[in-house]
């Protein structure tokens, strides 16, 4: 089951949800209208064989301006991986949450939350994953500035004016 | 759970126990006859394979500051300056007789940053800077392990 | 009468000092790598029990020394603080590894990495390496048991009870 | 008039009722001997039995997808080794296969074999730190001297081979850093001689011990439904009895010109899934594994043993997501790349990550004891897990 196979079998079934295909270098990746991504991986998950969410991340274009979530369905049967890609607008991003089809859901979103600020609408529990509670800002997003303390430890080795590094032994 | 399963479960482990033990027997014997395999530290030292990553060292005289290793370094912990020599001086070679263009004044390397990679010795064109095998360089204070290669005693 | 070459003088420091630093018992505390190459330190191939640090201890209530061997986080940070207090007062720390001396790789862009364990716990023996290689531990800890013996002996009983605060 | 045993009876359940016991709250703290790292599980028990653990991790994350966009191809390989230290190998070759899919470059046959020597023998080394710390949980410390005795010969190897013990940024863009050498060969040659008849040994000594098989029958078992939900794959996925390796499946590298079968779990000894399923699986991988390098060891090619790379990649742009089976499942990497030198960002998927997301639908309502097998049967590692 080649990519267009997949590709054609799509537009059939859902006409105004894949927007296009991008013409990646290795591998060619689809675009979904993120209204839709429930119904299209639904489909996949039951129609097409496409057994497991091979992997769920988010990613940041600032020059677009628009961060994106990028799915990567996995087939044992068809022993293919094929990546979906919802485009998003980058302030305040939110999307549907796939827990309802596959529990590997919760974690990988609770990451992509964590780590650009996408929100999952329907998601049990939407909270941090890596970095702890009260972290300020998300992390792997372009224009993140790395904080200079936190909960009273200087973060950053060299601050901007001093070449010595910032090391304040503690006392016992 | 009948009384005979129990008493099965008790010989299946039993049994199971004694095979176990036995290799260790075996060993125990194996060891004590034929010498242990820990290495007595201070007094034996584990002979290093060549070309081990230790210590970095870097020995300036073929050193012509051309800053490849800073470059490929992925931690940046190879801090280098060097400035322009005037023309009029005698110009100076390398051992391997590479002319020197520029004067080294700063080579430091921190090791408490350096991640042991060896990438910077691979883009070493001189290969002045190398891996030593050295491995026994503990401090007590940290700003030791800032190495600067210009004035190095070891 | 005793023969003289038995009877061994010595001040009650001396004893003490020597019972402690032949007896560090570390603390279970791998972070990453580095309590791997620990881990081998503590196996069969280098013993770290030949200089009497070999029982890992679980709980820090009867840990004398805390080997912090991996990256040290911001949100590990906290209670590698609390470890530290938790111990009972003759207490030492070895830092093992770039990370834990200084944040090691993670240094650059690490915005969750603490650069260098000794911002929250004062650090006795930093040990070079990514991971260092077991001997270098073994070093390290006979570093250490020197640093106990001049330590110890010079401050006097009351004043090894008493360590700088 | 009611017998004394009635009154007894009345007495005894008409105090039970109102007898009000609390759950606990326990921090199964990141510094526990058991977790193997830096996991934490917040364990509700109700007396023994567990009535909910759920992981909190992220006390490991070092932040390498932020590192990975700010190093160039080249730099970014220690940072991989540092991803699952205890199979570097097997990461630093997914990123090169990674990296080379996207450029295009050749990898010259001598430079194939000795990767995939490399990688199995690093899966020998991975399996046998999985092996002796299993052991340690389940109270058997002789595993755990044993386990280690024998990896580090395999240390040594790789100590000869690439220069470094345990990270080992051997794997380059385009091949492989250092040639192996005569010694390593033989070296290799004895370790495998002397290794084969040592897994029989362990696997009477912890594997088919009836204390262990006791502590680890149906625990923690999974269906082959809940892997796929939770995308669980390696040997999770062949323990429930799934004859999925990406190595056969999917071949990568020189995979395809090597005979070796998959062990599967069979639910020999209980249900199929359970702990002692995933173990005995990765006891005969280990198997599979000597098998493989004995056929590539005797007859590595002559060869360059690296393509023609410049000094710095350059990746044209693009994205790729390439999958290389790791000795805890399928580690993938999604590189988008922009032209430029350095990567425009780098998804590392982790199958630890999954894995330790199942522990709290597996561990509803057992033993706290099974708790800790079943995070021993999960064999994480806590550098994947966070990144």
């Amino acid at each position: 089951m080649t990519f267009e196979e997949i590709h054609q079998k799509l537009v059939a079934k859902f006409p105004q949800a894949v927007q296009g295909i991008e013409e990646t270098a290795p591998e060619k990746s689809l675009k979904i209208h993120p209204e839709h991504i429930v119904a299209v991986i639904r489909f996949m998950k039951e129609e097409m064989q496409f057994e497991t969410l091979g992997d769920l991340c988010g990613l940041d274009y600032p020059a677009l301006p628009a961060s994106c979530v990028a799915y990567h369905m996995q087939s044992y049967a068809h022993k293919k991986v094929v990546r979906l890609k919802c485009y998003l607008p980058r302030e305040g991003a939110s999307i549907e949450s796939l827990t309802s089809l596959f529990k590997a859901a919760n974690w990988l979103e609770r990451e992509a939350f964590d780590m650009f600020g996408i929100r999952f609408n329907g998601h049990p529990e939407l909270r941090r994953i890596l970095c702890p509670e009260d972290w300020v800002g998300h992390p792997l997003r372009k224009d993140y500035q790395t904080p200079d303390y936190y909960n009273g430890m200087p973060v950053p080795l060299y601050f901007d004016n001093q070449d010595e590094s910032t090391a304040g032994n503690a006392k016992t | 759970m009948t009384f005979t399963d129990y008493l099965e479960i008790l010989r299946d482990i039993v049994v199971s126990t004694g095979k176990g033990m036995a290799i260790t027997w075996r060993t125990f014997v194996k060891v004590t006859t034929k010498g242990a395999i820990t290495i007595q530290y201070p007094e034996m030292r584990d002979q290093i394979p060549l070309g081990s990553r230790g210590l970095l060292f870097n020995d300036v005289e073929d050193c012509i500051s051309c800053k490849q290793c800073a470059a490929a370094c992925p931690v940046d912990c190879i801090h280098i300056e060097a400035d322009k020599k005037d023309a009029t001086v005698a110009p100076d070679f390398t051992k391997g007789g590479v002319r020197k263009t520029l004067d080294l004044k700063r080579f430091e390397i921190d090791i408490s940053l350096c991640c042991y990679c060896g990438l910077c010795s691979a883009a070493c064109p001189t290969d002045c800077l190398y891996h030593t095998k050295e491995y026994e360089y503990s401090v007590y204070e940290r700003d030791k392990h800032i190495m600067d290669y210009l004035h190095y005693q070891r | 009468m005793i023969p003289s070459d038995s009877v061994v003088m010595t001040s009650v420091d001396e004893v003490l000092s020597w019972g402690r630093r032949n007896s560090l018992w570390p603390l279970t505390f791998g972070l990453a790598c580095c309590a791997i190459e620990m881990m081998a330190t503590g196996a069969s191939d280098y013993d770290l029990e030949r200089f009497g640090c070999g029982v890992f201890r679980a709980t820090p209530r009867q840990a004398d020394l805390m080997i912090v061997a991996g990256t040290v986080t911001l949100k590990m940070a906290s209670r590698i603080r609390t470890l530290y207090e938790q111990m009972p007062e003759p207490k030492w720390v070895i830092s093992m590894g770039s990370c834990s001396n200084k944040g090691g790789p993670y240094w650059h862009e690490g915005y969750h990495v603490l650069k260098g364990v000794d911002r929250i716990v004062p650090v006795d023996v930093y040990v070079p390496g990514c991971p260092p290689r077991p001997e270098t531990l073994l070093e390290a800890v006979m570093m250490l048991q020197k640093k106990i013996r001049v330590q110890e002996s010079s401050m006097g009983l009351l004043g090894s009870l008493r360590k700088p605060a | 008039m009611s017998t004394t045993h009635e009154m007894v009876e009345g007495h005894l359940s008409q105090s039970l009722e109102n007898l009000r016991t609390d759950e606990l709250l326990l921090n199964m703290g990141p510094q526990h001997p058991s977790t193997h790292g830096v996991l934490r599980v917040v364990v509700v028990t109700d007396g023994e039995i567990v009535k909910a653990a759920k992981p909190e991790i992220g006390y490991l994350h070092r932040c390498f997808e932020k590192h990975s966009e700010n190093v160039d191809y080249m730099g970014v390989a220690p940072y991989v080794d540092r991803l699952d230290y205890l199979a570097s190998m097997n990461n630093a070759m997914g990123w090169a296969i990674a990296v080379e899919g996207m450029v295009g470059i050749e990898v010259p046959r001598r430079a194939e074999f000795i990767r995939v020597i490399t990688a199995e023998l690093q899966r020998i080394a991975s399996h046998l730190m999985s092996f002796g710390t299993y052991g340690l949980d389940m109270g058997a410390f002789t595993a755990f001297m044993f386990g280690f005795r024998d990896r580090e010969m395999i240390l040594d190897i790789f100590e000869m081979m690439s220069g470094a013990r345990l990270l080992y940024n051997y794997m380059w863009v385009g091949g492989v850093s250092r040639d192996i050498t005569p010694e390593a060969i033989a070296k290799t040659k004895s370790f495998l001689d002397y290794f084969e008849p040592k897994i029989d040994e362990y696997n009477d000594l912890l594997s088919f011990n009836k204390i262990f098989i006791e502590r680890t029958k149906d625990v923690g078992v999974i269906d082959v439904e809940t892997c796929h939900s939770y995308g669980l794959t390696g040997v999770m996925l062949r323990g429930c009895g799934v004859k999925w390796d990406l190595r056969k499946e999917v071949p990568y590298s020189i995979y395809k010109e090597v005979e070796f079968d998959v062990p599967v779990g069979s639910g020999e000894m209980g249900t199929l899934g359970d702990c002692w399923d995933r173990h005995i699986v990765r006891m005969r991988e280990m198997k599979e594994s000597v098998r493989i390098v004995r056929q590539l060891i005797d007859n590595i090619p002559a060869g360059p043993h690296r393509g023609k790379v410049g000094k710095v990649v350059k990746v044209p742009a693009g994205e790729s997501f390439s999958r290389t089976e790791c000795p805890r499942g399928e580690l993938a990497f999604y590189i988008v790349s922009d032209g430029s030198a350095k990567p425009f960002r780098v998804r590392c998927k982790s199958p630890c990550f999954l894995n330790i997301s199942t522990l709290d639908e597996l561990t509803r309502g057992v033993m706290v004891a099974d708790l800790i097998a079943t995070i021993g049967s999960l064999d994480i590692v806590l550098g994947e897990v966070d990144r």
